[in-house]
C-alpha cells in the first residue's frame, strides 16, 4: 500500500474490521469502493455517517444490471473531514424492487427515492413521498428500466413527422467507429436493430 | 309632555318591555325595537324646531334637559344611526338567542346616550353615562364565554373613565356647589387655576376613555370585535362619539376660559395624532375585519380629537364633519362585515375571500365607506380631511399635519386589505353559496352609501347645522357654500367641479371601455389566471391574505414592538396577584383575629394621644 | 302603640316558639312573620310621630338618669323600620330555606336577633346597650352554626372567641364610665364626660371603638366576618349584613358623636374606613367562594359608611344612613340570590356556578340586578347613596378618599361582574332547570322593587334622612330629651 | 363652474397634449436606456404603437367589474389631475380648473388612481397583483411623507394652497420655489422618484420577480387604458412639479423643457439603479427625504 | 371622400402597423433554447429595435415563443399559456426540436412536431438558432402580419377540435378548464 493514501487505507480497515462481508478497496486518490450486501447497507451507511464521519450523501444513482436481473444502487458519500468519497455499492432484485429508505440519514434521499420509484419502480419502503413527481400521469413501465421501448413508445404515443426515417442509432454508430464488440446478449436489450 | 320626555320615555319604557315581550310575544319584539327607535327619530327630529327644555327634580339635584344647536347634531346623529342599526339588527340577530336581552340592552345604551346629549346638568349627565356605559357593557359580553375577559377589561376601563368623571363632578360640586352646566360654565372662571386644571383633566380623561384615545384605548378592539355587528355599527358610530361630545363641551365650554388652554390644546391635539397614526398602524396588521375596523375607528376618533383641540373655526367644524361622517362610514363597514359575518359566518380576513359577485351590495357599501375613511374625492370623507389639513396647516401644527398624513396615508393599507380580503381576491369554493343579505340589511347600508355621496359633493347640507352648533360652542364663523369648501386664506376646493370632473371622466372612458369590443370581452373566472401555466386545483388556496403588509411591518417594525395592551395586562396581573396575597390577612384563624384585636389596641393605647388628639 | 313593643314583642316570641314546636311545626314558622309584620305596621305607623318629637318611654318607673329609658328619635325610626322590614323579608325567605331541623330553634334564634338588634338601636341606657348587644351576638353565634357542620362550629367559635373580646372590652369601658361618673344613662353621659380625666377618657374611647368595632367589622377587627357570612346559612349572612352590622355602627356611630365628637376622631373613623374599604375589596376580588366575597364586599360597605360617617357633616351623615339603607336591602338581596345559587350548585365556589343563569334564570337575574347596583350603576339605588358620599366626602375637601372610594369601586365592579359573567355566558345551555321556593322570589322581588323604586326616587327615603342625620350629630337635643330636660 | 369655449378647448386638448407629450416622454426613456446600455433603442413612437396594439387586441377578458373598472378609476384620477394642474401659466385655455381644487386636493386625487388600480388588481383573484398592490401601497406611505413635508413647507412659507397662487409668486426666475426653498425641493424631487415607480422603487411591478405586480391580469384594452393614463398621469405630475417648483412655463416651448428636466431625474436615476426591497425603499423615504423635509419645515417656521 | 370599406382598411392598416412592431414575447423558456434570448435582447443584437420586448404575463403578451423541446408534461402548460393570451396572438417555434423532434426524435416523453398541437405561424430552424436567426424569424413574422396572414389564432380556433385531439392525446390525464370562446 502507498503511504500516500494512509487516510484511505485507514477507512477501509475500519471497514474491513466492522463489516467482515465488505469488499472495500481503493480505487484512487480520495476515492473507495465498498460493495456490500443489501441487507447491511443501512446500517452500514449509519455507521459511515456516525463513525466514518461521512456527512455528505453527495449522489446516490441506480444501475439496471438486467442481464443480472438486478438494480444495483449506488450511494456516493463524502466525508469533509477526511476528505475521501466513499462509493456504496450494492444490488437488489429486480423483480421485486424493493428498499430501505435512507432519508432518516440524509434528507436529500428522499427525492433521489422519489425519482428512482418513477423511473426505476423500485419501491422504498419508508419513505412516505413516493408519489407522482416528474412524470405527469406516466402509464407504462418505469421509462428508464432498460426493458422499457423507448422508441416504440414514442412511435406509439407521438405523431413524427416524415423525413426522419434514416435517422440512425446513436450507439450503433459508435460500437460501429470504435469496433466495440457487444455480447449477443446484451445485444438485445443495448443495440435496436432498425429496419 | 315635551319631545325629550318622550324621547326619553318611550325609550326606556320600549326597553323594558322589549324585554318583557321578546318572552310574551316574541313575534313583536323586533318591530317594538324598530317602533319605539323609530318614534325616537321622529321626537328627535321635532325636538330642534320645539326647543325643549326638561327640569326634574330629583334627590337634591335639578336634571335639566334642553335642546341646543350642538345636542340636536349629536341626538340626530344617534337617533338615524340607532333606527338605522335597529333595522339592521332584525334580520341579523335572527338566528340568535336571548334577543330580549339583546334588545333592551340596546335600547338602553340608546336611551341613555339621549340622555346625555340633552343633558343639561353632570348629574344627568353622569346617570345616563353610567347607564349606556353598563348597558354596552351587557352587549359587548352578550356573544359568549370567550368575551368575557374583554367585556371586563372594557368595563374597567369605562368605569375609569366615569369615576374620573365623577371626581370632577364631584370637585365641580364642591367648588360652587351646583352641577348646572350653564351655572358651572359661568363661575367657572372663578375657581383657581390649579382646580380648574384638575376638573378639566379629569374630565378629558372620563370623555377621553370613551373615544378611545390612545393610552386608554386599549379596549376598544376587543369590545367592538367581540360585540354582536349591529351593536358595534352603533358602538363605534355613536356610542363613541359621547366622549366626543363631551370633550367639546369641555374644551370650549371649561378649558377655553382659563389660561392654560392653548397647552391643553397642544396636549390633547398631540395625543390624537399619536392616536390616529398608532392606532392606523395597528390596524394594517390585524387579521379579523372587526378589529381592523376597530383600530380604524380609535385612529378616526384621533382625527376628531386633533380637529377639536386645535380649536380653529375650520378644524372643528371639521372634527364635527367628521364625527358625523364616521358614524355613517364606520356603520357602514360594520354592517358590510356584518353581512359577511351572516353569510359566512367569520370575520377572519384570512379565511374569507372573494364575495364581490356574491354579495354586490355589500361590496358597494364597503367600498364607499374605504373611500370615505381614506378621504379620496368624491365621497365625503374628502371634505373632513380637507378642512382638517387646511385648519392644521393654517393654525401652525406643522409637525401634526405630517403625523396626521402619514396616518391617513398609511390608512390606504388597511382599508385595502379590508375590502381586498372580504370582497376581493379568489372566488373560493367554499363560499359558493354564500347570497346577499336580506333586504332589511342592505337598506340600511344603501342608505348610509347614499349619504356619504351627497354629503361628499355638498358638504355644506352638513355643515349648517355644524355651524350652529359651533356657534353654540364659541363664536366661531367660517366660510362654506353648499359645495364649496373655503380655508383660511381663502384657498376652495369647489366639490361640484370635482365631481363633475370624476363623473363625466369616469363615465366617458368608462363607457368606451365598456363598448370597445364588447362582444369579445368576456369574464373569466378568478381560477383562471396567470400561474406560469399551473392549472389551479379545486383545493389549492390562490389567496394571498397571510402577513399581507409584511414589508412594511418590517420597515415599522421598531414602533410595533411594544404594545400598550400588555404593559396593561402586566399591571393587572400583577395588581392581581397583591389582592391574592393580600387576601390571607384573613388567614381563617381564630388566633389570628385575636390577635389583630390585641395589636390594634396596644396601637391605639400606644399612640392614643397622636391619634385621638388632646381635646377631646 | 309603644316602642316596647318593638323589644317586647319579639322577645315574647322567641320564647314562645319552643313552646309552640311542641304543638305545631307550620306555627312556628308563621309566628315570626305575625311578628315582624306586627312590627314593620308599628314602626310605620309610629315613624311619623317619632321624627317629628323623639318618643322617650321609661321602663321600670324610674326617671332618667336612674331609670332605664327607650328613645325612639329619628334615626331609631328609622333603624327600627329597617331591621323590621328587612327582617320580614329575611323571614319570607327563610320560610322554605330553612328546611333543617330544628327550625324552632333557628326561629327562636333569629326572633332574639331582632329582638337584641332593635333594642340596641332604641336604648337610651348604655348598659342596656350591652346587654342587648350580648343578646344580638349570642343569637349570632348560634345562627352561625346552625347547620352544625365542621366549618359553621369553627366560625362560630372564632365568632364567639373575637365577640367575647368586643363584650370584655365594651364592658370594661362601662364599668370605667360607671365608676367615673355613675351613671349608665347615655344621654347623662353625654353631659357629664367632660368630668372624667383625659387619660381615662381615651381609653374608654379605645375600649369602645375596639368593643363596638368588631361588631362594625372595622380593620382589622373584622376578622371573624367572612367566615361567619360564608358558613352560616343564607339568610343569616342577610342578617348579619342587614341587621346586626348596621345596629352596631349605629350604636358606635351614636356613642362616638354623644361623647367624643372631635375632628381627630372623626378623622380617625374616616382613615380606618378607607383601610377597611380597600383592603376588603381588595381580599375580595381573589375570593373562591361566592358568600366569602359577598362577605368582604359587605366589610368593604361598611367602610364606605364609616367614612361617612368620619366626614361629620350633615349631608355625610345623611348620606352614610342612605347608604346603609341601601346597602341593607342590596347585600340581603344578593345573600338571598347566593344562597340559592349556592344551593343549587352544591359548591359554595364561584367556579361551580358556570352557566346557572340558564339553569336558574329568575334567582340569577336577581342577584345580576344586586351586582349592578351595589357596584353603584344607576338607575339603582346605591348609585345615588354612593353619589351622596363622594359629593360629601369632597365638600368637607377630602379629595383622597374620593379617589380611593372610586378605586375601590372599580375593583367592586370587576369582582362582581366576574361572578355574572359565570353565571350568564361560560356555558351555553341550560342543563337543569330547577325552580326556586315561590317565597324566596317573593322575598327577593320586594328587595328589587324597592331597589329599583328607590334608584328613580331617591327621595322617598332621603327626606326622612335628614332628621335622622339631625338626631344623630345633634348631641344637645339628644341630651335634653333623653333626660327630660 | 361658469363653462366658455376656452374651458371646454382645455377640457378636450388638454388630456390630448398630456397622452402625446406622455407617450414620447415613454419613448424617449425608452431609447435613452437603450443608449445607456450601448442599444439602439426602439423607434421614440414605440410606446405609441404598443397603446394602438393593445386596444387593437380582438378579444379581452376581465375577472369581474372591478377589474373592468379599475383602468378607469385610474385614467379619472390622471385626467382629473391634469385638469386641476394650470398647465400652462395665465393661459386661459390651459389652466382648466385649476382655481376651483388646491394641493391637499390634488395630493388625494393622485392617490385615487392607485386604489383603484390597486382594487381591479384585487378582484383578478392573482397573488401577484395582491402581492404588487401590498408592496405599492407600502411604498406609498413611504413617499407621500416627504412629499407632504415638502409640501406643507411651501404651502406655510407662501400662504396659500392654490397652484395659481404659487405661480404668481415665481414670477422671475431667480424666485423660483426650487431656488426659495430648496430642501422642500429636495424632499419633494426624492419622492417624486418614488412616485414615478421607476428603479430603485420598482419593487411594486417587479417583472421577473412577481409577473409585473398589480397589472399581471391586465391584456389588452385594460393594459392600453392603464399605458394611457400612465402617460398621462407622468405628464400631469410633472406639470406639477412645474409649477411647483420651476416657476410653471407661459408656452409649451417652456414647458417641455422643464418637464424634460424634470423627467430626467427618475429616469436616469432608474437607468443606474438596481431594486430596492419594499421595506428598504421605505426606510429611504424615511431617512433623508424626511429629513430634508424636516429642514425645509423648520427653514420656513424659524 | 372614402367608404367604409375603405376607412376600415385604413384602421387595418394602421392596427397591423401597431401590431407588426409592438411584439412582447411571453417568457416561457422551455427547453435549452431560451438561453439564446438574453443575446437576442441585450445590446449585441437588440431586439427592442424591432419592438419585441418581453412581458411578463401571457395576458398581455402577442408572442409565445416555444423555446425548444416540449416535453408532455411542460406542453400541459404551453397550452393553457396560450389560451390565456388575448388575440391576436402568435406562436414562434423555435429550434429543430419544435419542428421534428430534433435530437429527442425518439424521446418517451417529448413531442415531435408542434404544429400538430398549436398554430405556430413561424418555425425557426436550428439546433440552437442564433440570435440573427431569431431575429430573422421575427421579421418574417412581422411580413406576415403586416400582410395579415399572421392568422394562427384564427386557425386556433376553427379547428379547435382536431388541435383538442391531438392534445388529448398525448396529454392522457386531460384536466384542462374549458373555454367559453
Amino acid at each position: 500500500m502507498d503511504k500516500d493514501f494512509i487516510n484511505e487505507n485507514k477507512t477501509i480497515e475500519e471497514i474491513k474490521n466492522t463489516f467482515h462481508s465488505a469488499e472495500a478497496k481503493l480505487q484512487r486518490k480520495n476515492r473507495i469502493i465498498v460493495k456490500l450486501r443489501s441487507d447491511l447497507i443501512p446500517p452500514f451507511l449509519s455507521y459511515a455517517k456516525n463513525y466514518l464521519s461521512f456527512d455528505h450523501l453527495a449522489h446516490f444513482s441506480c444501475v439496471d444490471w438486467i442481464e443480472d436481473n438486478q438494480f444495483e444502487l449506488v450511494y456516493i458519500l463524502y466525508s469533509y473531514e477526511k476528505n475521501i468519497i466513499a462509493i456504496v455499492k450494492t444490488r437488489i432484485d429486480r423483480e421485486k424492487a424493493e428498499f430501505v429508505t435512507v432519508k432518516h440519514l440524509w434528507r436529500q434521499a428522499e427525492t433521489f427515492e422519489r425519482e428512482f420509484h418513477e423511473m426505476y419502480g423500485i419501491n422504498f419502503t419508508g419513505n412516505n413521498r413516493l408519489t407522482e413527481f416528474i412524470l405527469e400521469d406516466w402509464d407504462d413501465i418505469p421509462p428508464m428500466r432498460r426493458d422499457f421501448d423507448t422508441m416504440q413508445y414514442s412511435k406509439e404515443n407521438f405523431y413524427t413527422r416524415p423525413g426522419r426515417e434514416d435517422a440512425q442509432d446513436v450507439r450503433e454508430v459508435i460500437t460501429k467507429k470504435s469496433g466495440e464488440k457487444i455480447p449477443d446478449f446484451a445485444k438485445e436489450f443495448s443495440v435496436r436493430k432498425l429496419k | 309632555m315635551n319631545s325629550i320626555e318622550y324621547i326619553l320615555f318611550i325609550t326606556f319604557i320600549g326597553a323594558g318591555l322589549t324585554f318583557i315581550v321578546h318572552h310574551a310575544l316574541p313575534k313583536l319584539r323586533d318591530t317594538l325595537a324598530i317602533l319605539v327607535s323609530a318614534l325616537d327619530l321622529y321626537f328627535v327630529i321635532q325636538a330642534i324646531s320645539e326647543k325643549s327644555k326638561v327640569v326634574l327634580s330629583i334627590a337634591d339635584f335639578h336634571l335639566i334637559w334642553k335642546t341646543t344647536p350642538y345636542n340636536n347634531l349629536f341626538a340626530v346623529l344617534i337617533a338615524v344611526l340607532g333606527f338605522l342599526t335597529i333595522l339592521y339588527a332584525h334580520d341579523f340577530m335572527s338566528s340568535k338567542d336571548r334577543l330580549g336581552y339583546f334588545y333592551m340592552n340596546f335600547l338602553f345604551a340608546l336611551g341613555g346616550m339621549y340622555g346625555i346629549v340633552y343633558s343639561q346638568d353632570f348629574i344627568s349627565l353622569f346617570f345616563f353615562w353610567e347607564i349606556m356605559t353598563w348597558a354596552s357593557f351587557l352587549l359587548v359580553i352578550y356573544c359568549c364565554k370567550d368575551a368575557q375577559p374583554i367585556g371586563l377589561k372594557y368595563f374597567v376601563f369605562s368605569a375609569i373613565g366615569a369615576y374620573s368623571l365623577l371626581i370632577a363632578i364631584v370637585m365641580l360640586y364642591s367648588l360652587s356647589g351646583n352641577l348646572e352646566l350653564t351655572n358651572l360654565i359661568s363661575n367657572f372662571s372663578n375657581f383657581s387655576v390649579s382646580n380648574q386644571l384638575i376638573v378639566v383633566t379629569l374630565l378629558l380623561l372620563g370623555f377621553g376613555v370613551k373615544s378611545a384615545i390612545m393610552p386608554l384605548h386599549v379596549w376598544a378592539p376587543g369590545a367592538y370585535f367581540i360585540s354582536p355587528s349591529p351593536f358595534t355599527a352603533l358602538f363605534s358610530g355613536a356610542l363613541s362619539k359621547m366622549g366626543i361630545f363631551g370633550i367639546g363641551l369641555v374644551l370650549f365650554k371649561f378649558a377655553a376660559q382659563s389660561g392654560y388652554f392653548s397647552y391643553v390644546q397642544i396636549i390633547l391635539a398631540w395625543i390624537g395624532g399619536i392616536t390616529a397614526l398608532l392606532a392606523t398602524f395597528y390596524a394594517i396588521f390585524q387579521t379579523d375585519a372587526k378589529k381592523l375596523l376597530a383600530y380604524s375607528s380609535i385612529g378616526q376618533l384621533g382625527y376628531i380629537i386633533i380637529g377639536l383641540a386645535i380649536g380653529t373655526p375650520l378644524s372643528i367644524a371639521s372634527a364635527l364633519f367628521l364625527t358625523i361622517l364616521h358614524a355613517a362610514f364606520k356603520a357602514m363597514l360594520f354592517m358590510a362585515t356584518g353581512a359577511v359575518y351572516f353569510r359566512t359566518g367569520t370575520t377572519d380576513m384570512n379565511s374569507v375571500s372573494g364575495l364581490i359577485r356574491k354579495m354586490p351590495f355589500s361590496f358597494i357599501t364597503a367600498l364607499f365607506g374605504i373611500i370615505t375613511v381614506s378621504g379620496v374625492p368624491p365621497l365625503g370623507g374628502f371634505a373632513a380631511k380637507w378642512m382638517l389639513y387646511e385648519s392644521l396647516i393654517q393654525s401652525r401644527h406643522y409637525f401634526l399635519v405630517i403625523v396626521v398624513f402619514a396616518a391617513s396615508t398609511a390608512a390606504f393599507l388597511y382599508l385595502y386589505r379590508f375590502i381586498f380580503s372580504l370582497f376581493l381576491g379568489q372566488e373560493e369554493k367554499e363560499w359558493e353559496d354564500v347570497k346577499e343579505a336580506p333586504l332589511l340589511m342592505v337598506i340600511p347600508m344603501l342608505i348610509l352609501s347614499a349619504f356619504v355621496l351627497v354629503v361628499g359633493v355638498f358638504p355644506g347640507l352638513i355643515l349648517d347645522p355644524i355651524s350652529q352648533s359651533m356657534n353654540y360652542l364659541g363664536n366661531f364663523n367660517f366660510n362654506y357654500e353648499t359645495s364649496v369648501l373655503f380655508n383660511e386664506w381663502g384657498n376652495q376646493v369647489d366639490m361640484q367641479t370635482v365631481v363633475n370632473t370624476i363623473g363625466a371622466v369616469f363615465l366617458i372612458v368608462g363607457l368606451i371601455i365598456t363598448f370597445k369590443g364588447f362582444k369579445k370581452t368576456r369574464y373569466v373566472s378568478t381560477k383562471d389566471i396567470h400561474t406560469s401555466g399551473e392549472i389551479p386545483q379545486e383545493n389549492e388556496n390562490l389567496t394571498y391574505a397571510v402577513d399581507f403588509y409584511k414589508p412594511f411591518e418590517r420597515a415599522i417594525a421598531p414602533i410595533l414592538k411594544s404594545s400598550i395592551d400588555k404593559i396593561y395586562t402586566g399591571i393587572a396581573n400583577n395588581l392581581e396577584q397583591a389582592f391574592d396575597y393580600l387576601r390571607y390577612v384573613y388567614t381563617g384563624n381564630g388566633q389570628t383575629y385575636a390577635m389583630y384585636v390585641v395589636f390594634f389596641l396596644s396601637l391605639l393605647i400606644l399612640f392614643a394621644e397622636l391619634i385621638f388628639g388632646i381635646n377631646l | 302603640m309603644s316602642p316596647v313593643h318593638f323589644i317586647a314583642v319579639p322577645l315574647f316570641a322567641a320564647f314562645l316558639i319552643p313552646l309552640i314546636g311542641k304543638v305545631s311545626k307550620e306555627l312556628v314558622k308563621i309566628i315570626p312573620g305575625i311578628v315582624l309584620l306586627y312590627l314593620s305596621y308599628l314602626s310605620i305607623s309610629l315613624f311619623p310621630i317619632g321624627v317629628n318629637r323623639p318618643i322617650v318611654e321609661i321602663i321600670a318607673g324610674f326617671n332618667p338618669p336612674f331609670g332605664i329609658t327607650l328613645y325612639y328619635g329619628p334615626i331609631a325610626a328609622f333603624l327600627t323600620t329597617l331591621i323590621t322590614l328587612v327582617g320580614f323579608v329575611i323571614w319570607l325567605y327563610s320560610y322554605k330555606f330553612i328546611i333543617r331541623e330544628p327550625t324552632e330553634k333557628y326561629y327562636m334564634l333569629f326572633m332574639m336577633l331582632i329582638t337584641g338588634s332593635t333594642g340596641i338601636v332604641l336604648t337610651g341606657d348604655i348598659f342596656n346597650l350591652f346587654v342587648f348587644f350580648e343578646i344580638t351576638s349570642i343569637a349570632a353565634y348560634s345562627l352561625t352554626a346552625f347547620l352544625r357542620d365542621r366549618d359553621g362550629a369553627e366560625a362560630a367559635f372564632k365568632y364567639l372567641l373575637i365577640g367575647s373580646f368586643a363584650s370584655t372590652f365594651f364592658l370594661l369601658a362601662i364599668a370605667i364610665i360607671y365608676a367615673n361618673i355613675h351613671t349608665l344613662n347615655l344621654a347623662d353621659i353625654a353631659s357629664k364626660i367632660k368630668d372624667i380625666p383625659l387619660t381615662t377618657r381615651l381609653f374608654i374611647l379605645i375600649l369602645i371603638i375596639i368593643g363596638l368595632g368588631i361588631e362594625s367589622e372595622m380593620f382589622p377587627l373584622n376578622g371573624w366576618a367572612p367566615d361567619a357570612y360564608s358558613q352560616a346559612p343564607s339568610p343569616v349572612g342577610a342578617v348579619f349584613g342587614g341587621i346586626v352590622v348596621k345596629a352596631a355602627i349605629y350604636s358606635l356611630m351614636r356613642i362616638i358623636f354623644l361623647m367624643f365628637h372631635t375632628a381627630d376622631v372623626l378623622h380617625f373613623l374616616v382613615v380606618m374606613g378607607v383601610i377597611t374599604l380597600l383592603i376588603a375589596e381588595m381580599s375580595a376580588m381573589k375570593q373562591q367562594q361566592i358568600k366569602r366575597m359577598l362577605a368582604f364586599s359587605s366589610i368593604g360597605q361598611m367602610g364606605l359608611v364609616i367614612i361617612a360617617f368620619g366626614v361629620g357633616t350633615e349631608p355625610s351623615v345623611r348620606a352614610a344612613m342612605f347608604q346603609m339603607f341601601n346597602h341593607a336591602l342590596i347585600k340581603s338581596l344578593l345573600f338571598f340570590a347566593a344562597g340559592y345559587l349556592v344551593f343549587h350548585s352544591g359548591s359554595k365556589k364561584i367556579s361551580a356556578l358556570d352557566g346557572l343563569g340558564h339553569d336558574k334564570p329568575i334567582t340569577s337575574f336577581f342577584f345580576a340586578f344586586g351586582a349592578l347596583a351595589i357596584i353603584g350603576l344607576p338607575p339603582f339605588s346605591g348609585f345615588w347613596s354612593k353619589l351622596y358620599i363622594l359629593l360629601s366626602v369632597a365638600d368637607a375637601g377630602l379629595m383622597v378618599p374620593v379617589v380611593l372610594i372610586l378605586i375601590s369601586s372599580i375593583i367592586e365592579a370587576v369582582y362582581y361582574l366576574r361572578v355574572v359573567s359565570r353565571l350568564y355566558f361560560y356555558k351555553e345551555e341550560a342543563t337543569d332547570v330547577r325552580r326556586t321556593p315561590v317565597s324566596g322570589l317573593v322575598a327577593m322581588g320586594i328587595l328589587t322593587v324597592v331597589i329599583l323604586i328607590v334608584g328613580f326616587y331617591p327621595n322617598l327615603i332621603l327626606h326622612w334622612m335628614t332628621p335622622a342625620a339631625n338626631d344623630l350629630l345633634d348631641k344637645a337635643a339628644y341630651i335634653k330629651f333623653g333626660l327630660f330636660h | 363652474m361658469e363653462i366658455n369655449w376656452s374651458t371646454i378647448l382645455g377640457i378636450i386638448f388638454t388630456p390630448i397634449i398630456a397622452f402625446i407629450v406622455g407617450v414620447t416622454y415613454g419613448g424617449l426613456t425608452r431609447v435613452i436606456t437603450a443608449r445607456v446600455q450601448n442599444r439602439y433603442g426602439p423607434p421614440i413612437f414605440q410606446n405609441l404603437l404598443d397603446i394602438i396594439k393593445l386596444y387593437s387586441k380582438e378579444s379581452n377578458i376581465n375577472h369581474g367589474v372591478m377589474q373592468h373598472l379599475g383602468p378607469v378609476f385610474a385614467i379619472t384620477a390622471s385626467v382629473t389631475t391634469l385638469f386641476f394642474v394650470p398647465v400652462i401659466k395665465d393661459s386661459t385655455v390651459f389652466t382648466n380648473f385649476s382655481f376651483h381644487g388646491d394641493l391637499i386636493f390634488l395630493l388625494y386625487i393622485m392617490v385615487f388612481g392607485s386604489l383603484g388600480m390597486a382594487l381591479g388588481a384585487g378582484q383578478t383573484g392573482n397573488p401577484n397583483s395582491a402581492i404588487g398592490v401590498s408592496r405599492g401601497l407600502s411604498q406609498l406611505v413611504g413617499y407621500e411623507v416627504p412629499f407632504v413635508m415638502a409640501l406643507v413647507a411651501i404651502m406655510i412659507q407662501f400662504q396659500t394652497t392654490n397652484l395659481n397662487d404659487l405661480l404668481a409668486v415665481q414670477d422671475h426666475f431667480t424666485k423660483w420655489i426650487i431656488f426659495q426653498s430648496p430642501f422642500a425641493f429636495l424632499a419633494a424631487i426624492l419622492a417624486f422618484l418614488g412616485m414615478m415607480g421607476y428603479a430603485p422603487f420598482d419593487v411594486v411591478i417587479a417583472p421577473a420577480e412577481i409577473a409585473s405586480g398589480p397589472p399581471s391580469e391586465f391584456g389588452g384594452k385594460y393594459l392600453g387604458l392603464m399605458l394611457t393614463s400612465r402617460s398621462i398621469f407622468t405628464f400631469a405630475k410633472l406639470v406639477l412639479f412645474t409649477d411647483i417648483f420651476l416657476g410653471g412655463a407661459s408656452d409649451f416651448i417652456t414647458l417641455l423643457i422643464k418637464t424634460f428636466i424634470l423627467y430626467m431625474i427618475p429616469v436616469l436615476t432608474g437607468i443606474v439603479f438596481p431594486r430596492y426591497r419594499t421595506e428598504q425603499s421605505i426606510r429611504f423615504f424615511w431617512s433623508w427625504p424626511l429629513f430634508f423635509g424636516i429642514i425645509a419645515i423648520l427653514v420656513v417656521v424659524f | 371622400m372614402y367608404n367604409d370599406k375603405e376607412a376600415s382598411k385604413i384602421v387595418d392598416i394602421i392596427k397591423n402597423f401597431a401590431r407588426k412592431h409592438s411584439l412582447w414575447i411571453v417568457a416561457y423558456g422551455t427547453g435549452c433554447g431560451a438561453i439564446e434570448l438574453p443575446p437576442t435582447m441585450t445590446s449585441r443584437y437588440d431586439a427592442e429595435r424591432f419592438g419585441i420586448r418581453g412581458s411578463a404575463t401571457p395576458r398581455q403578451a402577442d408572442v409565445l415563443l416555444i423555446t425548444g423541446y416540449l416535453s408532455v408534461k411542460t406542453l400541459k402548460r404551453v397550452i393553457r399559456t396560450y389560451e390565456q393570451m388575448q388575440e391576436p396572438k402568435y406562436v414562434i417555434g423555435f429550434g429543430s426540436c419544435t419542428i421534428n423532434g430534433g435530437m429527442y426524435w425518439d424521446s418517451y416523453n417529448t413531442i415531435k412536431a408542434l404544429d400538430r398541437y398549436l398554430p405556430v405561424d413561424v418555425y425557426i430552424n436550428g439546433c440552437m438558432p442564433r440570435p440573427e436567426a431569431v431575429i430573422s424569424g421575427f421579421i418574417k413574422l412581422q411580413e406576415l402580419i403586416a400582410q395579415g396572414k399572421a392568422d394562427g389564432a384564427k386557425r386556433y380556433q376553427e379547428n379547435l377540435e382536431w388541435y383538442r385531439e391531438n392534445q388529448r392525446k398525448v396529454i392522457k390525464n386531460w384536466r384542462m378548464p374549458e373555454y367559453n370562446w
